[in-house]
């Protein structure tokens, strides 16, 4: 399946991008581990994901043309 | 309730104005509390901050924000109206960065609900804050904790 | 700092942008608590409040006021500037009939701070209030406890 | 010696005007007999004083040409 992900606040700033698609993914697992060969400084930061702008705090099932979102600790205000 | 609470730069005192209008309809609400943030020109480490970059997460925003209007007017049940602005983009040291207003039918409810619209708004809202200095280096705040 | 605390007639939100320029001089001044009290439409014994009528000890209000700054300024030390504007005179039910405006270096002082001013503003101030409703009739407020 | 005195809130709707001139007053007490007379219903009522712009508690001595404001409890906001 293909996924859109976005990285947001300092993500955005190490991936050089808003948002990336991911092709051929087999499970959220699979997302975890491509993300992280492509931006291995990821593993230094926490942050929260959401899928279809809905924050969840489990491994998500994920089926094709999801939207993922990565989201470091926000600090609006 | 919950359209226009991003605002691409500062939020203006004519934005705030605007809000308020809405709230002549509620004749029954004897208090308004309103917050107002602006960016500060902090030093840290040495180095003058001179704008603050928000950047967002609009459609999560829109969504949990309706989310904490709910839970806030479930906790004060007299409060009448909520708006919320925040900014994205850049806003400079001295300027608005976000506003909260909230009536509600006596102060106590009023003055209680917005404090904890502003806590909720720095800790459920996915906006993203970089400090920009006056060398024109920058970083990123992590500092709210959920 | 304490000049033209009381108003002829409702607070329009003119004078209460005018104070809230002001505040632009304080950068450091990293949030600003602003509360609004409006005339309610109560019913009292089945009548309804068309307006309230203040009358004030002028010279007094003055003084008092400054007594009130001083002390939450002590009791807030992270607050800039305080600002405070009451009626005199006619305020219909819906208008407002007072504002106060508090900056501080951080969010927290500023609303504790203009929690505390209303609060002192009710009962140290020199100021009645008489109910006039729909029929004409009156009654003078003596709820403020000192 | 001649004192003026002020009728805040109510106390003023029951005199009928804002102000009174006493003359002939020897004393703060003989000036609270002299309102007592003129206004019988303030007795119902409770207020504090201020003389000169300056609220006191105690029963104050008075000179020639001091102001007496007689205050209800203030219901301002």
């Amino acid at each position: 399946m293909e996924i859109k992900v976005f990285f947001f606040g300092i993500l955005g700033d190490i991936a050089k991008t808003g948002f990336k698609h991911y092709r051929n993914i087999t499970s959220f697992h699979d997302l975890e581990h491509r993300i992280e060969d492509d931006y291995p400084e990821f593993v230094h930061y926490t942050y929260r994901i959401a899928v279809n702008n809905e924050i969840t705090d489990e491994k998500p099932d994920l089926k094709d043309g999801d939207q993922v979102a990565l989201m470091p600790p926000f600090s609006g205000g | 309730m919950s359209e226009n609470i991003l605002i691409e730069g500062p939020v203006s005192q004519a934005v705030i104005l605007n809000g308020l209008d809405g709230f002549n309809q509620y004749p029954d609400a004897g208090g308004i509390s309103i917050f107002i943030g602006k960016v500060r020109n902090d030093v840290v480490s040495g180095k003058y901050v001179q704008a603050i970059e928000y950047s967002a997460y609009e459609a999560l925003v829109i969504k949990e924000a309706e989310k904490i209007f709910s839970s806030v007017k479930e906790e004060f049940p007299e409060v009448k109206l909520i708006k919320v602005f925040h900014s994205v983009g850049i806003v400079n040291a001295g300027e608005i960065s976000m506003a909260a207003i909230v009536a509600a039918i006596h102060r106590d409810q009023a003055m209680q609900a917005c404090k904890k619209i502003v806590e909720l708004v720095k800790v459920k809202l996915p906006i993203w804050k970089k400090e920009i200095y006056t060398d024109l280096t920058y970083m990123w705040k992590q500092d709210n904790l959920a």
